[in-house]
C-alpha cells in the first residue's frame, strides 16, 4: 500500500502558505481538525480563505485562527456563537460568503468526483441566487452550483491507517468525508492510527486514494458546545 | 393562545406513521416530546443522523454525537450515521416526510423569511434553504406576530428569503392556517381565540370559510 | 423505528406493472438482486425499462427477463456476454441505450440526490454527447446529465434490519447504493436480516430513509462469471 | 517485435511509486505481473475495489469479490470496497494517477477510438469513457496495425470515438510514442524493430527526432 504517513504535524502542513483556500471538517466544534487548527496558529499563515460550515467558538476551533486574524474569509453556512467573529464581520475585516448547508456539502462533493458544476433547489428565489445561473427541470426551479477550488482540505477522522483509509465516529463525520479529494492536498488525522489491515475493507469510509498525508493527532479536547442532559428518573 | 408548548403540542398532531421528520431548532425542536408513543416515527438531523432519542443521561454525553443545534443526544437502536453529502441527499431528494421549521415571516404564497434581517449580524441559513427548497411537507411554528405586535403572516415577506412558494401549514399561537392559491386558509383556533383576533394579526389575505374549529392538542 | 419489513416476496414487488422503469443493482451476476429478478419472471410483466449497469447472462440476471421478453429497453455501461441480448438487439426488438458507467453510476446518485442534473466529462466529443448541452468549465468541456426517474429500485444487499438499513459486501456494493432512494419505491432483499440494533450505526452503508421494503432472500445462487484462480506454490 | 506480454512489460516501466492505477482488460491486466516489487503501487478497479492482489487460489473464490473484468481476485491488506459513484469519484475526480487502455485506433490528435465498430455487435463503452475524459495520464497499450496489417495510429479515428484529445503515450509491440501537438513523436523502437518499419506501420504523422534508443525491458 502507499504510505501517507506523515512523521509529524510540520510535516502534515508542509506547504501552507498565505492567501491560501482550505477546507476544514467539523459541524460545530464536533469533528474539527484539532490538531491541524492548532498548527495554522503556530504557522501564522494569514490572508485564508476558509471553507467550513460554521467557524468555531471565540476560544476554540477556527475562533482562534480568527482571534490571530489569519482568516480574511469564511465560505459558512452558520456562523453564530463567536464573539470575535461578528466583531471582524460587522467591521470589515472579514469578508463572509454564507451559502446552504446542503450546497456547501454539495459543492465539496462536486470537487472530489470531479463533477464542476450541478443544479440544487436550495436558494432559488433568494439572495443565495443573485448572479447564479437558473434554470427548469420537471417545472421546478433550481440554481447552478459549481464545484469549490481549494489548496488543502484538513480533515478529522476517529481512527486510519497508513494507506490512508478512514472511519469517522457517530456525528463527527459530518463535512470531513466530502472534503477528502476536494482541495490539492488532503490531510487527515486522527484519534488512532491503526497497523495496516486492522481496518475492515467493507467499512472503510474514506478510502487512502483521497487522502495524501496522515497522522495521529496529539491530543483531542473535543470540547461539547451545548451540552444537554436528561435527569434519571 | 397557545404558548409555545401548545404550538409543538398541536404540530405533533400533524406527524404521522411512518414519517422521517426534521426538526428546525426552537419550537420545532420541542414537538418530538408530544408526538404520539403508538406510532413510529424517525428524526433526522442535517448534521448526518436519522433516528435520535431523547438527550443523554448526565455523564453520558459523548462530543461526537450531537444534532443540528449542537447539543448532545443519544441515538435508537436502528439509527444511522453519514456524512453531510449524504444527509442533503435525504433532504433535497425528498426522502424526509415532514419538516418542522421557525419562521420571522411567511407570504400567502408561502414564500418564507428566517434567515436574515439587515442591519443585524447574520449568522447564516445553515440548512434551512435546502430544507424549505426541497421538502414536499413544510410545517412553519411561530408566534402569529413578532415583539411589536405586528403580523408575521403577510401578503409579501419584507425580510431576505429563505424560499419561494414552499410553505404549506402555520400553526401560531393563535391559528392553524394552510397556504393557498388564494391565501392563508384558517381551519382551526387555538383555545379561546376568535376569528376576529386572527384576522387582526393577519396582514396577509386570511380566508374563513364556515365555522372555525377551536383546535384539540 | 419505522418498519420496512413485507412478508414475503409478493408484498415487496406489490404495484409492479407493465411498461415500467426499473433500476437494478449489481456489477456483472455480482450483487444482483436475485430473488425480485425472479419474481419478476414469475409476474410475467412486460414492456420494462431496465436502468442496469449490465444485462446478466443466458441463463441468470437478467438474462432470465430478456428470455421472457419482458425488457422494452435496457439502458447499460456493458451488455456482453449475452447471445440473446445479442440476437433481441440486432433484431430490433430490443432498445438499448449505452452510456458510460460513471455516468450511469451518477444519474442514480443524482436522482437518490435530488440533484436533477450535473456536468461530466465523460462522453463529451462522441456519440453519447449528441443532442446533449455541452459546456466549458475552466477550459475544459462537459456534457450536462439529468438524474434518472425509474419506478422501482430492485438492490441487493447483504445484512439488512426491519429499518432498512443496509449493509453490502466486497464488490456485489457495486450499483446497489446509489440506487436506493433513486426510484420511486425502493425494495432491498437481503442476504440475511438482522435484528434491529444489531447494525453498528456507525458502519451502515444505506440509512433506512432510502428503502421502502426490505426482506430476506429466500436462497442466492450467487454464480461466479469468470472463476480466476491461481496454483498454490 | 514484442508481443503482448512485451509491451505489457514495457508498460509497466511507466508505473511509478504511490501511484494508483486503473487497468483495462487485454493487455494492460498483464502489466499487474510486471510492476516492480520495490515500489508501491494500488490497483484500482471501477466496480468498487482499491488495493487488488492477486488471483485467489483454488476453492478460495468469492463471488462478491471480482474486478472489472468480472474475474475473482483478492485484496490486500489496506485494501477497500466502496460502490460505483465513489468508484468514479475518483475516476472522475483525477485521483487515480495512471490510466492503462487498449484501443482500435488513436489519432495523432489523442482522440482515441475503443468501443464500437459500426455494424458490429456493440458491447458498450463500460467505464472506458469517464477514464479517457477524467484521467491525466493515459497510456495505451495495442498492437501497431490490426489483423488486416492496416494501421491504428491514425491522422484521424475512423471509428467512433471513446474520447478526444486525451492519450498521452502509446506502447505498441513496434514503438513507445507521445502524442504531441505535431503528431506522434516516436520515443523508443521494440528490439530488432528498425524505424523505417515504425514508419511503414504509422499512418499519422510520425516524429522522429535523432537517434531513436531501442526500448530496455
Amino acid at each position: 500500500m502507499i504510505n501517507k504517513k506523515v512523521a509529524n504535524i510540520n510535516e502534515a502542513l508542509q506547504g501552507v502558505s498565505n492567501n491560501m483556500t482550505f477546507m476544514l471538517g467539523g459541524f460545530g466544534l464536533s469533528g474539527i481538525p484539532e490538531n491541524a487548527i492548532a498548527e495554522l496558529v503556530n504557522l501564522g499563515v494569514k490572508g485564508l480563505t476558509c471553507i467550513s460550515n460554521n467557524a468555531g467558538v471565540d476560544d476554540f476551533g477556527l475562533g482562534l485562527l480568527l482571534q490571530k486574524r489569519q482568516i480574511k474569509k469564511m465560505i459558512s453556512s452558520y456562523v453564530g456563537e463567536n464573539e470575535e467573529f461578528e466583531r471582524q464581520m460587522l467591521s470589515g475585516e472579514l469578508d463572509v460568503e454564507l451559502i446552504p448547508q446542503g450546497t456547501l456539502a454539495e459543492r465539496c462533493r462536486a470537487a472530489q468526483a470531479g463533477i464542476p458544476a450541478f443544479y440544487t433547489p436550495a436558494g432559488y428565489g433568494t439572495e443565495v441566487a443573485e448572479g447564479k445561473e437558473t434554470r427548469e427541470f420537471d417545472g421546478k426551479m433550481y440554481v447552478m452550483e459549481e464545484a469549490f477550488k481549494a489548496d488543502f482540505s484538513f480533515v478529522k477522522a476517529w481512527k486510519g491507517d497508513s494507506a490512508g483509509n478512514l472511519i469517522f465516529k457517530g456525528t463527527a463525520r459530518n463535512f470531513n468525508p466530502v472534503m477528502c479529494g476536494a482541495a490539492k492536498i488532503t490531510v487527515a488525522e486522527v484519534e488512532e492510527l491503526v497497523p495496516l489491515g486492522e481496518l475492515d475493507s467493507n467499512q472503510i469510509h474514506i478510502p487512502g486514494i483521497f487522502v495524501q498525508r496522515i497522522f495521529q493527532g496529539e491530543h483531542y479536547e473535543k470540547r461539547i458546545e451545548q451540552r444537554t442532559v436528561r435527569q434519571r428518573d | 393562545m397557545l404558548d409555545k408548548t401548545g404550538i409543538a403540542q398541536r404540530i405533533a398532531k400533524e406527524v404521522k406513521d411512518g414519517y422521517y421528520v426534521n426538526l428546525g431548532i426552537g419550537i420545532p425542536t420541542l414537538v418530538a416530546n408530544y408526538v404520539r408513543n403508538d406510532i413510529e416515527v424517525e428524526f433526522q438531523s442535517e448534521n448526518g443522523v436519522l433516528g435520535m432519542g431523547p438527550f443523554p443521561y448526565e455523564g453520558e454525553e459523548d462530543a461526537d454525537v450531537i444534532n443540528a443545534g449542537k447539543q448532545t443526544i443519544t441515538t435508537l437502536p436502528g439509527a444511522s450515521f453519514f456524512d453531510s453529502a449524504l444527509s442533503f441527499s435525504m433532504i433535497r431528494g425528498q426522502h424526509v416526510d415532514l419538516t418542522i421549521l421557525g419562521a420571522m415571516e411567511v407570504a400567502e404564497s408561502g414564500d418564507i423569511a428566517n434567515w436574515k434581517i439587515p442591519g443585524k449580524m447574520v449568522k447564516g441559513m445553515g440548512g434551512a434553504m435546502d430544507l424549505v427548497a426541497s421538502a414536499e411537507n413544510i410545517i412553519v411554528a411561530m408566534m402569529h406576530t413578532n415583539r411589536a405586535g405586528e403580523s408575521k403572516l403577510l401578503k409579501r415577506c419584507s425580510l431576505p428569503l429563505t424560499g419561494v412558494g414552499c410553505v404549506k401549514k402555520i400553526v401560531t399561537n393563535l391559528a392553524v392556517l394552510e397556504v393557498t392559491p388564494k391565501g392563508f386558509k384558517l381551519l382551526e383556533r387555538a383555545p379561546s381565540v376568535s376569528v376576529e383576533e386572527i384576522q387582526k394579526s393577519t396582514e396577509g389575505t386570511l380566508i374563513v370559510e364556515g365555522v372555525i374549529p377551536e383546535m384539540t392538542l
